[in-house]
C-alpha cells in the first residue's frame, strides 16, 4: 500500500474532479431527529459542501448502492407464443466518499458472497467494479462494536482511505485507479512527523472503543445455546419487521417476485431484499413454515451472522456497526443479546 | 398467456360503491401509464362512477364502501348472488373504514344534530364481510392501484398475488424513510400490513393503520414500546380505532 | 291557441334516472311533463349519510384533516386544506410562506386532476355519444392518451407535494410536513411544460363539443380574488353583490334540510345559487392567468355567463390557469431553497373557519376546539350542497324550455343528465 | 481528464458467457435461462403431472448435463421460478423430465400449460447422489409420495448400469393407491431390471390388494448386508426421519444414507439465503446430504 499526505484544500479539489463526471455518493445531512440528533444518509451530492464527513452515523448503509432494495434481474418480452429474456447490468461509474472502516469491511464481506464462489453475481460485480471508494477513519461511536468484530481496521476493499490529521489527510492508496486520480492534485510525501501524528490518531481511535462484545467463543456458544431461554426473551420482543436487515450493511438475503404488465407484453423478475426475521421467510408450498415464531427467526439471524458465515468464510458476517440495534424499535441489539448468551442464566 | 398456451380470458368486472368517499374507485382510473392496458384486460360491465353502461352479467364484483343502510344490505346481497368472486376493495369495505367511527355515537342524536327535524335512515356502519362472504380483501384508504392490478391479474390468470407477510416498516425502510418514531411521532407501521408502499411515513405522517393488522403482529411488544416512548393510551386508541382494521383489539 | 301551443300540449315526457352514472355518489333525476306542462322536475340525493360532523367530535386536531379528507376521494386535498385552515384559524397559527405555496400547488394538482377526470371521463362521453370513456381508448386513442397524460401530471403534482393523490399526508396543521427536493421539482417543471402543450391539444378537442343553448339567470358565489385567482381563504363574494369575510360563511350559505334529500340545500339572495368553476370565473375572470383568459375566448366564456353547461368550459379554462400558475409556483419554490415549512402549533380553545375553492366550488370547514386541541363542534358546508337547489331549479327550467314537439324521453334524459353532470356534483361529499 | 474512467462490464463481455453452469469460470449471466419447450405433458395423478422438456437451442441442449439428484429452477415467465428435481436419466441428452405437483401459483400455471409452451430452465444446481461411490454395493432406493420423482434419476442410473450394483431394492409408499406415481414403470423395473420393487399404501381402497402400512414396514422384509449397502431416501421429512432411523438400526452407517432436503429457494445459487440453515445452503451444499450431515443441521427436519 502506498501512503501520501493530502491537504484539505487538495481533497476538496479532488472531490470536485470526481464530481465533474461521476455520480458521487457521500454522507449528507438531511435533517434532525426529535431529540435534536442530526440525521445523515449516503446520498448523491452535487457539490463538495453538501458532504458532511463529520457525520455520526447513517441509518441506512451504503449497501444499497451495490444491492438495491429492488432490482430487476431480467425482463421477458412476451410475444405471440414465445418470449425473449433480457438481462442488463448497471455500468455507470460512481464514487462513494466517506465510508467508515466497518462499512468498507462490510463490502469486503459482500464481495465474498457475490463476487467470488461458484456463482458470482454479475449485478453486484458490475456495480462494485464501477464504484470508486474513499473511506475515512472515525472516532468510534458509543454503541459501535466493530472492534470486537475485527472490522475496525481495513486493509483492502477501498480505493483511497483517509485519516484526518487536523489540517491534512493521511491517505492510503489501494488501487492504480486511485493512484492516477491522486496525481491530478497535489500530494506530499509522508514525513516522520506525519507518521507520528497518524500513529497518535490511530491509537486514539483504537483505544476509543467503548462497546465490546466477546466474539471469541461466539460460534461455539451459539451452537451450545441453541435452545437457550435468551432467544425466548429477545424473540418475544421482535416485531418481525425486517428493519434490522434493511439497514445492516451485510444482510443480503432476498426474495424474487415476478411482475407482468397489464397488457402481457412484458414480465419482470424483480429481486427484493428480504429479512430472515419475516414471518414467511422459510415457508414452503402447502403452508409449512420451518420458522413459525419470532424467536426462531431472530435466532437464525444471529446464527447466520456469527456462526454460519464463520463456517463458510472464517469470519463473522456482522461488522459491529450496530445499525440494527439502533433501528430496532424493540431495542434488540447485538451487544445486549450476545451478552445475555454469555450470561445464560436469566 | 400465449407462451404457456393458456387461453386468455376477458373477465367481466363490475364495480359497486356503498358508503364511502369513492376514493377507491377513483384509484381504478389512476396509474395513467397502464390505464389503457388495465381497461383492455377486463370487460367493465358496470361501473356507475365512470360509465352509464349497466350490465349484470359479471364474474368479478369489486365492492367499495361500507354498509350503513338497510337498502345497501339488499343491494350487496344481490351482488353476492351474481358474482363468482367478490372483492372487498378498500378499508371501508374491509373493515368499515372511518365511516365506522359514527358507531361510537348515538345515531338518533347524530341525526338530530345534522338533520334537525328531518332524520335520515341510517344504521351502524359495518364491513362488507359482516353481511356476505368476501373472497378477497384488498384494504387501504385508498387502495393501491398497483395492488388492484395484481388482484385482477390474480383473479384472471392466477398470477401470484403477494400477501405481504411483513409490516409497513419493511417498505418504509426500502424507501429510505426516517422512522416517524425518531421524529417523535406515533406510527402503526410495525403492526400494520404492508403493501401500500408506505406513503404516509414518507410524506411525514406516522402510519394510521389503514391496511389493518399485519400477519401475526407482535401487539404486546408494540404496545409496550409505544408506552415507553411516552405516547398515551388515548393516542394509541385513537389510531387503532381510526380505520377499523384493529377493531378486535379495542 | 296557436298551432305551436297546441302541439306543445300533446307533449308528454317522463324521465326517471335512478343513481345517475358518471357522477360521484348516488343521485336521482325525475322529470314529468304532462300535456306540455312540467308537473315535476326534481334532483334528489339519496346517498347514504355518514355524519362526519358527529364523528369529528372529540377528535384530536391532528386527526381532523386526516378524517375529513375521507369525506371525498376526489377533493380530499381540498377537504384537508379547509380542515387545517380552520384549525389554524382557531389556534391563531400563521403558516410559513413556502408552505402556503406548496399548499396552493397541491390544490392546483387536485383541481387539474378533478377537472380532467370530469371533462374527459365523465362529461365527454355525452358529447361523443359513448356510454363511458373506456371505448375512447379504441375510438380515439390520442384523446385517451392525452387525458391519461394530463391526469398523470396532476397526480404527480399531488404525489410530490401532498405525499399522495387521494387522501394527502403531508398537509398538516402548521404547514407542510415535507418539501420536495430540487431534482423532483425540476422533473415536475418539465412535466408541467409538457402539460401546457397537452392543454392546447385539449382545447382543440373540446372546441368541437356542442354546448346546449340554455340560460337561467342565477347568483354565483366564490372566494374573492384580491391579488390572484383565489383558491385558499379570503373574502367571499357573490355576483349579486354580497361580500363577507371567510368567518361569515353561514350568511353566504344558509343551509337547510329538505324532506327527500340526504344532502342539504342552500340559498343566498335568491331561491338558489351556484358555486364552482363557472362561479369562480364569473367572479374573478380578470385574475385568471392570461393564457387561461385566452383559452376562454374561442368558447365565448366571459363574465357573467348564466349557462350552467358552460361549467365544462370553465373547468377547461381553469386547467390552463392551474398549470401555468403551478409553473410559477414551482419556479419560486426552486428559487427559495430550503425554507421553513412548518410553524409552531399550540392548541387552544377557540373556533375557526377555513374556506377553500375545491374543484366543484367553495368548501367551508368550521371547528370549535377545547383547550386540549380536541374538536367540540364541527360544521362542513360542501359545494354540491350549495349547488343542489340550483340544479333542481335548473332542471325545471330546462324541462320547460325543451318540452317541445319532437322531444323524446331519451333525449330529455340525456339533456337532464348532462345538466347535472355539468355541475360535476360530488354527492358523497355533500352527504358527509 | 482526471475523472474516473467508466469501468464498463461490457469490456468483459467475452467473460459473460451465455449461461453455462458446467463451465465454472468467469462472470456468468447467472440469471439467464435456457429456453425449453414442453414437448409432452403426462398426467400421473390428480395432483401430479410429468413434463418432458426440450431445450430449444441445439448447442445449449448439447451442453446441458446433470447428475442424479440435482435440480433445476423452472422459470414460468410471468409466474415465477420454482426448484424442481430432475426426474429423468442422466444419459438422455435430448430432453429432461420433471414431475410436478400442483402445490401453488407457479406449479399451477405449469399444470395449465399445454404442449408447445415455452418455459425457462436454470441449472442444474446442487449436490447429487454419489452413485459412482455406490457401485459394487447393494442399494436401497426408498421413496415416499412425491419422493419417487427425484428418485427416478438414481433409479435410471442404477438400472442403466445394473451390472455395477449388487442387490437393488426400490421401496415405495404413498398414502393411497391413487397417489402412486409412475405405475407404468414398476413392471419393467421388476422384470427387466431385476429390482426388488415393493409398494405399500397407508389407506387402501377397494381394489388394492398389496401391503398396507407405513413404508418402514417394507424394510422388515429386506435382507441386506449393512456394511455393503447404500441407501437413498426421498420423501417428506417425517418419512425420511423414520426410515433413516430404521436403516441405522439395521446397521447402515449414517454417511451411507442420502436424503434430499426441501427448503424455500429463490436463487439456487447460495445467495438469497432462503434455504440457509445456519451455515448450510440447501441449494449449493444440498439438496442431497448424507444423513449424518442432516442430523447435524439444526432445524433440518
Ligand atoms: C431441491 C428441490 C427440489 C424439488 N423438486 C420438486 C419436484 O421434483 N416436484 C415437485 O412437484 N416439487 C418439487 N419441489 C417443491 C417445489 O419447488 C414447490 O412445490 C414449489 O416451489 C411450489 O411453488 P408454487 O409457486 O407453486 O407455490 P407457492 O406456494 O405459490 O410458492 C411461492 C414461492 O415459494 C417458494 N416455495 C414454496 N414452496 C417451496 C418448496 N417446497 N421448496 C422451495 N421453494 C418453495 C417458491 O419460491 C415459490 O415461488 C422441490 C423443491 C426443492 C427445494
Ligand atoms: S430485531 Fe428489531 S428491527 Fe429486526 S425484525 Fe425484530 S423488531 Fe424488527
Ligand atoms: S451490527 Fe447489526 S447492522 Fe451492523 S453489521 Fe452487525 S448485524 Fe448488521
Ligand atoms: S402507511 Fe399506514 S396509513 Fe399510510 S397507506 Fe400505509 S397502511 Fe395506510
Amino acid at each position: 500500500m502506498l501512503f501520501r499526505i493530502l491537504g484539505k484544500d487538495q481533497f476538496h479539489a479532488l472531490v470536485e474532479i470526481i464530481l465533474k463526471s461521476n455520480e458521487v455518493i457521500a454522507p449528507k445531512r438531511i435533517g434532525a431527529k426529535a431529540n435534536g440528533q442530526p440525521i445523515h444518509e449516503f446520498l448523491p451530492i452535487s457539490a463538495f459542501d453538501e458532504m458532511d464527513l463529520h457525520y455520526r452515523s447513517t441509518q441506512y448503509s451504503a449497501k444499497t448502492y451495490f444491492l438495491p432494495y429492488q432490482e430487476t434481474l431480467s425482463t421477458f418480452r412476451l410475444h405471440g407464443g414465445d418470449w425473449e429474456q433480457e438481462i442488463a447490468y448497471r455500468s455507470e461509474p460512481r464514487a462513494i466518499i466517506g465510508l467508515r472502516a466497518y462499512d468498507v469491511n462490510a463490502l469486503v464481506k459482500l464481495d465474498k458472497v457475490f463476487a467470488r464462489g461458484r456463482f458470482p453475481s454479475p449485478y453486484y460485480i458490475s456495480r462494485r467494479k464501477n464504484t470508486f471508494i474513499v473511506g475515512i477513519d472515525h472516532d468510534p461511536l458509543e454503541d459501535e462494536f466493530s472492534q470486537s468484530m475485527g472490522a475496525d481496521i481495513v486493509t483492502h476493499g477501498f480505493d483511497l482511505f483517509l485519516t484526518d490529521l487536523g489540517d491534512r489527510y493521511f491517505v492510503a492508496i489501494a488501487s492504480d485507479h486511485a493512484f492516477s486520480l491522486l496525481s491530478m492534485v497535489e500530494t506530499a510525501e509522508v514525513t516522520d512527523d506525519d507518521t507520528q501524528t497518524y500513529k497518535e490518531v490511530r491509537r486514539r481511535i483504537l483505544e476509543g472503543f467503548k462497546t465490546q462484545i466477546n466474539a471469541k467463543n461466539l460460534p461455539n456458544l451459539l451452537d451450545l445455546e441453541f435452545t437457550s431461554e435468551v432467544w425466548k426473551k429477545w424473540g418475544k420482543k421482535c416485531l418481525s419487521c425486517g428493519s434490522c436487515a434493511m439497514v445492516c450493511p451485510t444482510c443480503y438475503c432476498y426474495g424474487v417476485n415476478e411482475e407482468v404488465t397489464m397488457d402481457f407484453s412484458e414480465a419482470k423478475r424483480v429481486k427484493q431484499l428480504y429479512s430472515c426475521n419475516i414471518l414467511d421467510f422459510a415457508e414452503v408450498a402447502g403452508g409449512h413454515n420451518f420458522r413459525p415464531d419470532h424467536e426462531t427467526r431472530l435466532k437464525y439471524r444471529y446464527y447466520h451472522q456469527h456462526r454460519g458465515f464463520m463456517e463458510d468464510y472464517d469470519e463473522p458476517k456482522c461488522v459491529g456497526c450496530n445499525r440494527c440495534g439502533r433501528v430496532c424499535l424493540a431495542g434488540i441489539n447485538p451487544p445486549a443479546v450476545i451478552k445475555d448468551l454469555y450470561e445464560e442464566d436469566l | 398467456m400465449d407462451h404457456l398456451r393458456i387461453e386468455k380470458k376477458l373477465p367481466r368486472v363490475a364495480v359497486f360503491d356503498f358508503t364511502g368517499c369513492e376514493g377507491c374507485e377513483l384509484q381504478l382510473a389512476n396509474k395513467e401509464e397502464t390505464l389503457g392496458a388495465f381497461l383492455s384486460a377486463i370487460d367493465v360491465v358496470h361501473f356507475r362512477e365512470v360509465s352509464s353502461a349497466e350490465g349484470d352479467d359479471y364474474d368479478v364484483a369489486l365492492v367499495d364502501g361500507a354498509i350503513s343502510r338497510p337498502d345497501e344490505v339488499e343491494r350487496l346481497k344481490a351482488i353476492r348472488q351474481q358474482a363468482k368472486v367478490l372483492v372487498a376493495m378498500g378499508s371501508c369495505a374491509c373493515f368499515g373504514g372511518v365511516n365506522r367511527l359514527k358507531n361510537a355515537y348515538d345515531l338518533q342524536e347524530a341525526n338530530r344534530e345534522v338533520y334537525g327535524d328531518c332524520p335520515k335512515e341510517t344504521m351502524p356502519t359495518q364491513a362488507v364481510k359482516h353481511f356476505v362472504a368476501v373472497d378477497l380483501e384488498v384494504p387501504g384508504c385508498p387502495v393501491n392501484k398497483d395492488e388492484i392490478e395484481r388482484v385482477v391479474q390474480h383473479l384472471v390468470w392466477d398470477l401470484p398475488l403477494c400477501t405481504f407477510a411483513y409490516p409497513v416498516c419493511l417498505q418504509c425502510k426500502q424507501r429510505f424513510t426516517v422512522c416517524r418514531f425518531d421524529m417523535g411521532e406515533l406510527c402503526l407501521g410495525p403492526i400494520t400490513r404492508a403493501g401500500c408502499n408506505a406513503p404516509c411515513p414518507a410524506g411525514g405522517l406516522g402510519c394510521w393503520g389503514c391496511r389493518g393488522p399485519a400477519k401475526n403482529p407482535n401487539y404486546q411488544e408494540f404496545f409496550a414500546l409505544v408506552k415507553e416512548k411516552g405516547f398515551t393510551e388515548r393516542e394509541l386508541h385513537d389510531r387503532l380505532g381510526f380505520f377499523g382494521g384493529f377493531e378486535d383489539l379495542l | 291557441m296557436s298551432i305551436s301551443e297546441e302541439s306543445r300540449n300533446r307533449v308528454n315526457l317522463n324521465v326517471d334516472v335512478r343513481h345517475l352514472a358518471r357522477v360521484e355518489g348516488h343521485g336521482n333525476i325525475k322529470v314529468r311533463v304532462v300535456d306540455g306542462q312540467v308537473v315535476e322536475a326534481r334532483w334528489d340525493i339519496v346517498e347514504t349519510p355518514r355524519f362526519f360532523e358527529v364523528m369529528l367530535k372529540d377528535k384530536h386536531y391532528t386527526a381532523a384533516g386526516i378524517l375529513t379528507a375521507r369525506i371525498c376521494g376526489i377533493c380530499s386535498i381540498g377537504h384537508c386544506l379547509a380542515s387545517v385552515r380552520a384549525t389554524e384559524d382557531a389556534f391563531g397559527v400563521t403558516i410559513p410562506e413556502a408552505a402556503a405555496k406548496l399548499r396552493l400547488l397541491a390544490k392546483h394538482g387536485e383541481t387539474l386532476q378533478s377537472h380532467v377526470l370530469h371533462l374527459f371521463f365523465l362529461a365527454a362521453p355525452d358529447f361523443l355519444g359513448l356510454p363511458s370513456a373506456i371505448p375512447l381508448k379504441d375510438v380515439n386513442p390520442e384523446a385517451f392518451a392525452l387525458a391519461a397524460r394530463l391526469k398523470g401530471l396532476a397526480n404527480r403534482v399531488c404525489d410530490v407535494v401532498a405525499g399522495r393523490t387521494t387522501h394527502p399526508v403531508s398537509i398538516q396543521v402548521g404547514g407542510m410536513a415535507k418539501m420536495p427536493d430540487v431534482q423532483t421539482l425540476l422533473e415536475l417543471k418539465a412535466g408541467l411544460e409538457r402539460g401546457c402543450r397537452d392543454l392546447d391539444a385539449a382545447i382543440e378537442l373540446f372546441r368541437t363539443m356542442e354546448i346546449p343553448d340554455f340560460v337561467r339567470e342565477t347568483e354565483f358565489v366564490s372566494l374573492k380574488g384580491e391579488r390572484e385567482y383565489a383558491f385558499i381563504g379570503g373574502r367571499l363574494l357573490s355576483t349579486d353583490g354580497v361580500e363577507r369575510p371567510e368567518a361569515s360563511y353561514r350568511v353566504m350559505t344558509n343551509e337547510y334540510v329538505t324532506e327527500e334529500n340526504t344532502s342539504k340545500w342552500c340559498k343566498l339572495s335568491r331561491e338558489s345559487f351556484a358555486v364552482g368553476a363557472l362561479a369562480r370565473i364569473n367572479n374573478n375572470y380578470h385574475r385568471l392567468h392570461p393564457k387561461a383568459r385566452a383559452a376562454a375566448v374561442p368558447f365565448d366564456l366571459a363574465p357573467i355567463n348564466h349557462n350552467p353547461f358552460m361549467n365544462n368550459v370553465a373547468q377547461l379554462v381553469e386547467c390552463v390557469h392551474v398549470v401555468y400558475d403551478s409553473l410559477r409556483l414551482v419556479d419560486e419554490l426552486i428559487g427559495t431553497g430550503p425554507a421553513p415549512i412548518m410553524a409552531e402549533v399550540t392548541p387552544r380553545a377557540g373556533q375557526g373557519v377555513g374556506a377553500v375553492e375545491v374543484p366543484r366550488g367553495i368548501l367551508y370547514h368550521d371547528y370549535e376546539y377545547d383547550d386540549q386541541g380536541r374538536v367540540v363542534r364541527a360544521n362542513c358546508v360542501i359545494p354540491t350542497t350549495q349547488n343542489n337547489a340550483n340544479i333542481h331549479f335548473d332542471l325545471k327550467a330546462l324541462a320547460e324550455q325543451f318540452a317541445t314537439e319532437g322531444m323524446t324521453d331519451e333525449k330529455l334524459e340525456l339533456l337532464c343528465s348532462m345538466l347535472v353532470r355539468a355541475y360535476d356534483p360530488c354527492i358523497s361529499c355533500s352527504v358527509h | 481528464m482526471g475523472t474516473l474512467r467508466a469501468y464498463d462490464v461490457r469490456q468483459e463481455s467475452t467473460m459473460i458467457q451465455p449461461l453455462d453452469f458446467n463451465d465454472r469460470l468467469g462472470l456468468k449471466s447467472v440469471d439467464g435461462v435456457f429456453k425449453a419447450e414442453i414437448t409432452n405433458v403426462i398426467r400421473l395423478t390428480d395432483w401430479e403431472k410429468l413434463f418432458h422438456l426440450r431445450i430449444c437451442d441445439d448447442t445449449e441442449r448439447q451442453r446441458f448435463s446433470f447428475l442424479p439428484g440435482q435440480f433445476v429452477m423452472i422459470e414460468v415467465p410471468g409466474y415465477g421460478e420454482v426448484p424442481i428435481s430432475i426426474s429423468s436419466s442422466t444419459s438422455n441428452k435430448g430432453y429432461l423430465e420433471v414431475c410436478i405437483r400442483n402445490a401453488g401459483t407457479v406449479t399451477n400455471a405449469l399444470h395449465q400449460a399445454q404442449r408447445g409452451a415455452k418455459v425457462g430452465i436454470r441449472g442444474p444446481f446442487g449436490t447429487h447422489f454419489p452413485l459412482e461411490q455406490m457401485e459394487g454395493h447393494s442399494v436401497l432406493l426408498i421413496a415416499g409420495g412425491l419422493g419417487l420423482a427425484p428418485l427416478r434419476a438414481p433409479i435410471y442410473y442404477v438400472t442403466e448400469n445394473r451390472a455395477e450394483f449388487k442387490d437393488v431394492h426400490i421401496l415405495y409408499g404413498t398414502r393411497s393407491p391413487d397417489q402412486l406415481l409412475f405405475d407404468y414403470q414398476y413392471e419393467s423395473w421388476r422384470r427387466i431390471d431385476d429390482v426388488n420393487m415393493q409398494i405399500i399404501v397407508e389407506q387402501p381402497n377397494g381394489s388394492w390388494d398389496g401391503p398396507v402400512g407405513l413404508i418402514t414396514e417394507l424394510l422388515d422384509g429386506v435382507e441386506v448386508d449393512p456394511q455393503q449397502t447404500f441407501a437413498i431416501v426421498c420423501g417428506p421429512p417425517v418419512m425420511f426421519k423414520f426410515v433413516c432411523r430404521r436403516l441405522n438400526e439395521m446397521g447402515i452407517p449414517m454417511d451411507r444414507m442420502f436424503v434430499s432436503l426441501e427448503r424455500r429457494m429463490q436463487c439456487g445459487m447460495g445467495k438469497c439465503c432462503r434455504c440457509n440453515v445456519g451455515a448450510t445452503y440447501t441449494c449449493t451444499d444440498g439438496p442431497v446430504f448424507d444423513y449424518w450431515s442432516v442430523m447435524n443441521l439444526k432445524e433440518a427436519i
